[in-house]
């Protein structure tokens, strides 16, 4: 279905012929792709498709059972998170990885503490940290009221705000973002993907997984589409039109005779005109 | 609770409880066994008897395991309350000889009870109650080898316990005196079923005399010779009384019972002491020794009321 | 099958044959293999298992109750002194006892539902207080800590026949063991509240959330718990005609054990009944066996400790082999 | 800002006044609102603008400090979800509820599960609930290999269908979805529109969190702005535009600045273009 | 001030003024409010609070470990034996017991880690063995269960002054006890190790993937733990100029009670150093305080878990109108 691209220089990063179950499931068979310097590559599929498994895999989280991982054209093997963070990997996972008897500040450092003063005296930075943490998130339009809360007692966007605010503020090389815009309203969803283009424009390679079309098609310089742990192909954005990405997103057919349907009961249900009175 | 007729017959005969205090006496004892322990809740029956007849104050405590760091605590804490006289027992010197002589420095009488003959003079002690268990427990180890027991089973409900394990030492080392063997079983003292469970266990290895340290053991251990149908065959004795027990001797389930006649080592002390405060009279030294005496068939009937009070 | 393979318990069975094996390799010549010699193992596996069962149910909802072993005597000493004081028949001491029993889970549980402490405290304040007031009132009323003679209660025959008695040479409470686990493995899975009690624990906010009466649940598993507490020491009284102040002791972390090596979490939220039986019989029959293989007292917790770190490796083991053998 | 809306009949559900506070935080003031028979009432505003602690108190998991709740025109207070439940009020919370470790199937019917059986023998008929998990999540479009397996495995937007399903399922009188879709793929999400509109048409009031503007103006008859726990008014279809809808969301004009912006790096960014060759 | 009203100590904090109140109006008379009877308390809760704060840091990282009781007979033990038997200098004994320690502490957090089998289980095993052997080996090598003469024993002076001098009537261990709550609470809450402490308690997978190495904090923990519990066995033997076989049993549960008291979770994530360090001096406070009002040792437990249970409830109380009045 898709041609292949040329390049010039290697993929930063590269995944070949992946694979990973999970007791009877498979999860990823044989999934291939990449992420090259300055594009945003974005992982489509339905739920259960096996994105998140993927994202998790190339952040060390998972061990894959089969298949090669290249970084900059070197093989590597990612023994753990903070193997894939030292090797310039930051993600943003979908279940979000925070501690929620802990702090803002706390939670955003968490894993990569800055320090101050010399060894047996040495620090974390606690000023430094809020300054940070109050910056970052001022910047996505969150007002955090006092960086010492517990991260517990966040409404859900703006955990996910948090967590965005982090990988990017430590992203070097590789960004991933497994549904970054979910639980965002439409303003810091913007904020998002502005940060996704900086990010962009600075030369990372960012992983986005998305379920918004709209979200995909605005951001993403090619998509990669997954159906039950399976590739079917990677498109760039002059392959393939806005409607086929949808249409595809959307399993085809369905979502037409869906949207028909939907037409319908909304204008057509005797009742609810009645109650309407 | 106590009926008058509690009072001990008077081996000592000197201690009469006088008709009026003339002082407030405030008497401290720590032991190293807790109350619910059934050999000194018999001392601590003494002690509160005594109390009684003397009029004396008298406050008991014990750590709640057999704990020397806890116990020298508790004494350092009856010493800042600077009572007329400290009674305790001296299961391990070094650990609580700081403690009892910053009482003795403090100018407090001490009398050590029950285990301590060997040392009390060097801590500044007055006077030593009872004796130790190693020799009650050898005594008990003569005794069944007088009876024809070749291989014996020492069972210990608290092993690492040193007053427990010096009553199985002198047992075991009386019983290899004599030419037989024998070993310690561990049980668990708060779950009789593992106790009797343990005990028929070891019976299959040829055990034909049984030692309990108590009558935790000894309930237990009855019981499995009873479901085994070994009563008789396999001789059983133990330490202290309770009714129980007493009715297994005079019965003939038990061979004889120890009995250190521990109730003396808690009334003692404490009229001692008071007559001190009250008087200054003082018996010259050296150690008062309460047994081991032995119960068996022939006197069992007799000491089943006592025990039922809580005094033997 | 898959079915067998995924379920909790599973690691703790493989664990007991493992241990099974051992000692009859090991002691099989001095009794551990006899007919006698498992009568043994399985009476203590018995009375544990019994407590273990309704520990594990509580873990389940994630609560501890440190307070059972103190429980165990003060029901004895209830049921030893109503007898022997009052003369009472030992039916109705027995019927006072479990009602008190009842009564002291009853506040364990509310008092951990209403101030939201941990159970952990709780129960161990009732611990304390239990145990004390029955070495207390115990020494008041007698002067003493054991109570016998209640061979000679009213109705002993009868409480005797159905608590005491042996079945061709097994003591009966490994059938009342087996009734309760079966019946409470049933409620665990096959009930209602046996959703609710998993919901209490996996997921406190969550089921509440969604309807389920979580504070209910956990008062009622605090009591049932007691309500076990009391049967061991009747089962006790019973069998050794009286009551020690001191007898229970410990028995809440053995319980706890055996509800772990069963395969039930710590912090709530899963776990087996079955698999606590399995726990309760390993640790029976790892204490039984060190005695049977003659192993010298000192250095009896060695090995009690060597057993049982190695059947929670095989136990771990087996339930790593299992996943690996599902994909 | 809003007209009042003429009423022939008592709304199912309204609240007048209400407020809760969090430690210094005042989640919600004086919020007001009403869901009648047979509409969707959505609610939308930014992060962490109270509107999943609105839909706490309205499922009695929040006790409200201040305010009024009516059902069907009379007083009530709710004392406890359960109570809420059995008021005819069912949830699906943004945290979703679930017990992670607990199977699908014990899930799905956690608090209401099906009983056969008379008294001392009656059992959680799990046969049943098996067979009502299956054809529900199939429904969806979701695919269990096995109902046993436990919920802590299944992926994000598994989770979330599950727990609408069961919403739906249990639904009785009013339905309260809180961000449905947030991690649903397209045609996920456009089954659970299709099930909001089924609600309706049965005569179901429903409660609609949602942050995409799209599924709002869709499915939306009513809308109520939440900005900082005060509400902005509530506005129904023909009183305001698609457009202004999206403005209100996205706190106005912010949004334009944004999208022009992003427009801008995405188009002109010099080492984008050069990294593309 | 917010900050302060929002600590997890501040209830244990008011518990211990409580019950500090109560004692000097009931057993002020006789003696603890002097300065004999606060160096008595004061003694028991340091020793006591040297544990809990190492245990504190370890159940913020959601591991428990049950050893420290046994490890404080096994660690004194070494010492007097090696002084006793080997006529070694104290000072290469007690190194070598650190040392032993710190490998006992390995190799609990390795098992843990590895075999990822719950803690409980694992320390409990390592309790047996070490306690077995303990008992073991002192038999074997002297024939009793008690060791002493260590005052007899090279160096014993100097040991004396840094381990058991008194200054002011109050023991060197206080100042231990001090500085090693400063120290532990300092890395707990100012350094990136205590922010991983945090995580691998409060959310080990999410703490995982964002890079902290959670297995090496827990065994880093593990054998600060044991550390801990060898330092106490110093004081204690060299104080007490001998070792007893038993020393130390139940410590694991006391140190468990001071750092829950002290408001630690536990199941992880949530606590505080400087509330053990108060949950040790409430305990220590309560145990000694009830000597002093001379309550009769048959209910002493009573009056134990009484305490217990108000303290606790004070401390709720007090955390509970805190959060009101941040409102
Ligand atoms: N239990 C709690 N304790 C303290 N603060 C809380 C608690 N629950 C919510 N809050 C605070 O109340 C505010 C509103 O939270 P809420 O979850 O209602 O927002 P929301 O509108 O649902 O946001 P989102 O769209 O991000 O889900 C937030 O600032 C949050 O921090
Ligand atoms: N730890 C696990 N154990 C067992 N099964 C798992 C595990 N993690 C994922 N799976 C299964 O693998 C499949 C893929 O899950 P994954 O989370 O990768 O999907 P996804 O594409 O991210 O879906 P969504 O869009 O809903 O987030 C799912 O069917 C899920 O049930
Ligand atoms: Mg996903
Ligand atoms: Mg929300």
């Amino acid at each position: 279905m898709s041609e292949p691209v040329t390049e010039v220089q290697p993929p930063l990063l590269e995944v070949v012929n992946l694979a990973r179950t999970f007791g009877k499931v498979s999860a990823l068979e044989d999934v291939s792709m990449n992420v090259r310097a300055g594009e945003v590559m974005c992982v489509l599929g339905d739920n259960g498709a096996g994105k998140s498994t993927l994202i998790k895999t190339l952040s060390g989280v998972h061990l894959p059972e089969r298949g090669q991982m290249f970084i900059e054209g070197k093989p590597v093997r990612l023994r753990s998170p903070r193997d894939a963070r030292e090797k310039g990997i930051a993600t943003v996972y979908q279940d979000l990885a925070m501690v929620p008897m802990l702090s803002i500040a706390r939670n955003f450092f968490m894993g990569a503490e800055p320090v101050k003063g010399i060894w047996p005296f040495r620090r974390f930075d606690l000023g430094a940290a809020d300054a940070v943490v109050r910056a970052e998130l001022e910047k996505m339009g969150i007002h955090v009221r006092d960086s010492s809360e517990p991260v517990g007692t966040l409404s859900g966007g703006e955990r996910q705000s948090i967590a965005i605010a982090r990988a990017v503020y430590f992203g070097a090389k590789v960004l991933i973002l497994d549904e970054p815009t979910s639980a965002l309203g439409v303003k810091q969803a913007g904020i998002v993907l502005r940060y996704i283009a900086q990010a962009r424009a600075r030369g990372c390679g960012v992983i986005l997984v998305t379920h918004n079309p709209h979200h995909a098609w605005l951001i993403g310089d090619r998509f990669t589409i997954l159906n039950r742990g399976r590739s079917q192909g990677t498109f760039s954005k002059d392959q393939i039109t806005r409607e086929e990405l949808i249409q595809r997103m959307a399993g085809g057919r369905e979502l037409e005779e869906l949207t028909h349907e939907l037409g319908e009961l909304v204008r057509e249900d005797p009742r609810r005109v009645a109650s309407r009175e | 609770t106590k009926p008058e007729a509690a009072k001990p017959a008077g081996q000592e005969g000197t201690a009469q409880a006088p008709s009026a205090p003339k002082k407030d006496i405030k008497i401290a004892v720590v032991t190293h066994g807790q109350a619910s322990d059934t050999f000194w809740s018999v001392v601590k029956n003494g002690v509160e008897n005594a109390a009684k007849d003397t009029g004396a104050t008298v406050t008991y405590n014990s750590p709640q395991t057999f704990d020397m760091v806890a116990m020298s605590r508790l004494i350092d804490a009856e010493v800042a309350k600077k009572p007329d006289g400290l009674v305790v027992s001296i299961p391990d010197a070094n650990a609580l000889s700081n403690s009892i002589k910053a009482a003795v420095a403090a100018g407090i009488p001490v009398i050590s009870i029950n285990s301590g003959s060997d040392v009390y003079k060097s801590l500044g002690v007055l006077l030593h109650v009872g004796q130790t268990e190693y020799d009650a427990g050898f005594g008990g180890g003569e005794k069944m080898a007088a009876a024809g027991v070749k291989n014996a089973l020492c069972v210990n409900h608290e092993v690492g316990n040193a007053s427990l394990d010096l009553r199985c030492k002198g047992f075991l080392d009386a019983i290899t005196k004599a030419g037989g063997t024998g070993k310690v079983l561990a049980v668990n003292a708060a779950d009789p079923t593992d106790s009797q469970s343990k005990v028929t266990a070891a019976l299959g290895q040829g055990v034909d005399g049984i030692m309990t340290l108590g009558p935790l053991g000894s309930k237990a251990a009855l019981a499995a010779l009873k479901q085994g149908g070994n009563v008789g065959k396999v001789k059983l004795g133990t330490f202290d009384l309770t009714p129980d027990v007493l009715a297994g001797i005079r019965d003939g389930e038990l061979e004889f019972a120890i009995d250190q006649q521990q109730y003396l080592q808690g009334y003692l002390p404490i009229v001692v002491l008071a007559q001190y405060k009250q008087y200054g009279v003082l018996p010259a030294g050296g150690i008062l020794p309460t047994g081991p005496g032995f119960v068996t068939k022939e006197n069992a009937a007799r000491v089943i009321e006592l025990s039922k009070q809580g005094i033997r | 099958m898959r079915r067998i393979l995924n379920r909790p318990e599973l690691g703790a069975a493989c664990g007991v044959v493992a241990v099974w094996a051992f000692f009859a390799l090991y002691a099989g010549g001095s009794g551990f293999l006899s007919q006698a010699g498992s009568a043994t193992y399985l009476e203590i596996a018995s009375e544990l298992g019994i407590l273990a069962a309704a520990v594990s149910l509580l873990m389940i909802a994630g609560e501890f109750d440190l307070s059972v072993g103190s429980m165990i005597a003060a029901s004895g000493m209830t049921i030893s002194l109503l007898c022997e004081r009052l003369g009472w028949s030992i039916w109705a001491a027995i019927a006072v006892a479990l009602v008190l029993s009842l009564g002291v889970g009853f506040a364990n549980g509310l008092v951990v539902v209403r101030t939201k402490l941990p159970s952990f405290i709780v129960t161990l304040g009732s611990l304390f207080i239990l145990s004390g007031s029955t070495i207390g009132m115990t020494r008041l009323v007698t002067g003493r800590t054991q109570v016998g003679g209640l061979h000679e209660a009213l109705h002993y025959g009868s409480a005797q026949t159905l608590f005491a008695s042996r079945i061709g040479g097994f003591s009966v409470s490994i059938l009342w063991w087996v009734a309760i686990t079966v019946l409470a493995s049933w409620v665990l899975l096959r009930t209602r509240s046996g959703n609710w009690i998993f919901g209490a624990g996996g997921a406190p906010d969550a089921a509440r959330n969604l309807g389920v009466p979580v504070p209910k649940v956990k008062i009622a598993l605090f009591m049932t718990t007691s309500f076990c507490a009391c049967l061991i020491a009747t089962f006790q009284a019973v069998k050794f005609t009286g009551s020690d102040v001191l007898r229970g002791t410990g028995k809440e972390l053995e319980a706890i054990l055996a509800a772990v090596l069963g395969g039930t979490l710590l912090t709530g939220g899963h776990g087996s009944v079955v698999g606590a039986a399995f726990g309760a019989l390993l640790f029976g029959m790892v204490q039984q066996g060190i005695v049977f293989a003659g192993v010298d007292s000192d250095w009896y917790k060695v090995f009690l400790g060597a057993m049982l770190i190695t059947a929670v490796l095989v136990n771990t083991y087996v339930r790593g082999r299992m996943v690996e053998a599902r994909r």
